[in-house]
């Protein structure tokens, strides 16, 4: 559904990569791997629309629907956990009840009432995921997700992908973990 | 539109439980309508002149403290990007943000402006005129800070602000010429009107360079 | 007739040829300009009759009239740049606003400087709250904001937008502050004092005010080249035609 | 003008014009020659 040619991106004079092109049509989840500073955070807000001045083509064979989860979760300190996930800008109209479901597979349940000022930054990523869980998107643009998480969230995270996938959705993430889990990758070192 | 409702909730919900957003220009509003009489002088006659005056920059100035709200929070956590990642028109909820932020820091100010008659001795005819034209200036007034706060974002500079005061100067005049006119028995309808005019012009101008001053920020 | 205009915007927005072609102009248009400017202002300080009104103060109007007339123009010069800059993305333009900003905030300066110490001796004061003196006070504020907002961006490019929407929206709010300031006046002062107000000035007074207009004018012309050759210099100071030049120098 | 008095008002603004100019003439060149000056050391070292 998303193809992009010869996609670059430069800040001021400087090009951040240059001439990327690929294609996602018979994969479904793609891990987006390259050095620190190589693009893969700048490529995955270039997908989501964030930043518009790249050089190059990108096209959508069908209508986007973006999922977007970059380093900043976008949590607001003085909301709920449950307000939090509730006006989230990401998700269609939710009831409590879907969001009560999430947070007791994510062990967040009894902190649902609390602001999220005062949780960690391990269960702030899990709001996070709770957000992922919910979404009804199509393309799913995640930077980094598998980083500084427990063990069990990362089956279940793995677990929530293929739901994801067999809804028809596209992955596309980024770590730089370069052991192939079965993903396809596109390594940002080849478009320097 | 669902969605611009649920921002426009969320927003009011932050701000109600931030409550710093809407006490600190309160407070700064009331301690120095209090000091004008100590510092400048406890003559009545004198008091009368300078109201019109004292109270619009004052709460020009206290306005001033809550335009780093509108987007400088939202800025550090991320939330800017997830709205341009959302494809959704950006100056509806640029809109929506100012439109809260008037409410919480400028609506209870005005409200408390009426105090004036007891601690400025503002004549009570200058009441209506102080009150119409914090109305329609304060509007105004905001979208300035809006602008100013969307160029100087993630910078604690004092750029953003003095941007914003000389650009304010219009709605500055018109508003204390209004008061000024009513208390010498003058017709003020005449500045109420151009301040409304200056509203309309300006919304969408500034609307639109507040949101591709923010979008600057994601290049 | 139209290609040709398009060939010269297209290589005025071109770096190399600029700073080929300012290399040369420059110590022309410095000599030329410096010179009007030492001439007319001997003339006028020296040979131009005495004002019957004023005495010898007035000969201030042979610095002060170009320099508030200079300071206008660069903003609106300016507010077309950033237009340009906005529409068709011109770098150029940037440079342009970059550069010709403390020019303009150094002349708006020297206009209300000199303004204050000419209303001292005539008018008997040193500022007056009237139309056309804020209007220049907030015209300089202006240029402060649009100096000061350069360092708040990461990205040049960002920093050029920012300051070319701060230009436009200064462009559209310089009219209204005025003429707020009118209405504002006309309750507050009578017109007692009106800068223009006096006799109508002779041939004799006439010739080195337009010289020293036009001296100004060739100066910041000659100023704004140099500054912009700076800029660029510090911009492109990576770029292989600028390695190349300033080699050859 | 008469050359004998000294007029404060007229000399502070003269000189006040003058400086400013100068020192927009200056700090560019300044500028130039810096940025010039340094490819040429980078050049050769």
């Amino acid at each position: 559904m998303l193809k992009t040619a010869n996609l670059s991106y430069k800040f001021d004079d400087k090009y951040i990569f240059s001439n990327l092109s690929f294609e996602t049509t018979n994969d479904s989840v793609f891990k987006l791997v390259g050095d620190n500073g190589s693009g893969k955070s700048t490529l995955l807000k270039i997908l989501s629309g964030i930043y518009k001045n790249y050089e190059g083509d990108l096209s959508f064979s069908e209508k986007k629907l973006v999922f977007y989860s970059g380093h900043k979760a976008g949590l607001k300190n003085n909301l709920s956990v449950r307000e939090n996930i509730f006006f989230d800008i990401r998700l269609p109209k939710i009831s409590y009840s879907q969001i009560n479901s999430v947070l007791k597979k994510l062990d967040l349940i009894d902190y649902s009432d609390i602001q999220s000022a005062y949780l960690s930054e391990g269960q702030k990523r899990k709001i996070n995921i709770a957000c992922f869980m919910l979404s009804t998107a199509n393309l799913y643009l995640l930077d980094e997700p598998f980083n500084n998480l427990d063990r069990k969230t990362t089956d279940l995270l793995k677990e929530i992908f293929d739901i994801k996938i067999s809804t028809g959705a596209k992955i596309i993430f980024s770590s730089h973990d370069r052991s192939n889990e079965d993903f396809s990758l596109i390594d940002m070192n080849l478009f320097n | 539109m669902i969605y611009f409702v649920k921002i426009l909730k969320k927003e009011f919900l932050i701000y109600s439980r931030k409550s710093s957003s809407f006490i600190s220009p309160v407070v700064f509003f009331l301690i120095s309508i209090s000091l004008y009489p100590i510092g400048i002088s406890n003559d009545p006659d004198i008091l009368k002149n300078l109201a019109p005056g004292l109270i619009w920059i004052t709460v020009l100035l206290s306005t001033l403290i809550s335009f780093q709200n509108i987007f400088a929070e939202d800025y550090e956590d991320g939330s800017i990007e997830l709205l341009l990642a959302s494809g959704q028109n950006l100056s509806l909820i640029v809109l929506i943000k100012i439109f809260v932020n008037w409410i919480f820091s400028c609506l209870p100010i005005i409200v408390l402006s009426m105090f004036s008659i007891f601690l400025l001795y503002l004549p009570i005819e200058g009441l209506k005129p102080l009150i119409i034209s914090l109305l329609i200036g304060t509007p105004t007034i905001c979208l300035f800070g809006a602008l100013a706060g969307a160029l100087s974002l993630g910078k604690n500079s004092i750029t953003g602000p003095a941007l914003m005061l000389p650009l304010s100067l219009p709605v500055l005049i018109l508003g204390t010429q209004a008061i000024n006119y009513s208390l010498n028995g003058i017709n003020f309808s005449s500045n109420i009107l151009l301040l409304t005019a200056i509203l309309i012009f300006l919304l969408p101008i500034i609307l639109f360079a507040s949101v591709g001053a923010l979008k600057l920020h994601f290049n | 007739m139209f290609q040709t205009l398009k060939n010269f915007y297209h290589k005025l927005g071109s770096f190399p040829w600029f700073y080929k072609i300012s290399g040369k102009v420059i110590p022309f248009a410095g000599v030329l300009s410096i010179s009007l400017i030492v001439i007319s202002s001997i003339w006028g300080l020296f040979f131009s009759p005495t004002d019957a009104v004023q005495g010898d103060v007035y000969r201030i109007i042979y610095f002060h009239v170009p320099a508030v007339s200079v300071s206008q123009v660069i903003y609106y010069s300016m507010s077309i740049a950033a237009a340009v800059f906005l529409i068709w993305r011109m770098k150029m333009a940037g440079v342009y606003i970059k550069s010709l900003a403390p020019i303009g905030a150094a002349f708006t300066f020297i206009g209300l400087m000199s303004g204050a110490i000419w209303g001292q001796p005539t008018w008997g004061t040193w500022w007056v709250w009237d139309a056309r003196l804020t209007s220049t006070l907030v015209l300089f504020l202006f240029y402060l904001a649009i100096i000061g907002m350069q360092s708040t961006f990461a990205s040049r490019k960002s920093a050029d937008t920012a300051v070319s929407i701060i230009t436009l929206v200064g462009v559209v709010n310089l009219p209204i502050v005025k003429k707020s300031v009118d209405w504002w006046n006309t309750l507050h002062q009578p017109a007692s004092i009106s800068i223009t107000g006096e006799s109508s000035i002779s041939s004799e007074m006439l010739l080195p005010l337009l010289l020293s207009i036009l001296g100004i004018y060739l100066f910041v012309f000659f100023t704004g080249l140099l500054s912009m050759r700076a800029e660029i210099s510090t911009r492109e100071q990576n770029k292989d035609w600028f390695k190349k030049v300033s080699n050859y120098n | 003008m008469d050359f004998g008095e000294f007029n404060i008002h007229i000399w502070s603004v003269v000189s006040a014009t003058g400086i400013i100019c100068l020192v927009l003439i200056y700090l560019p060149l300044a500028k130039i020659k810096k940025n010039e000056s340094k490819i040429k050391n980078n050049e050769t070292t």
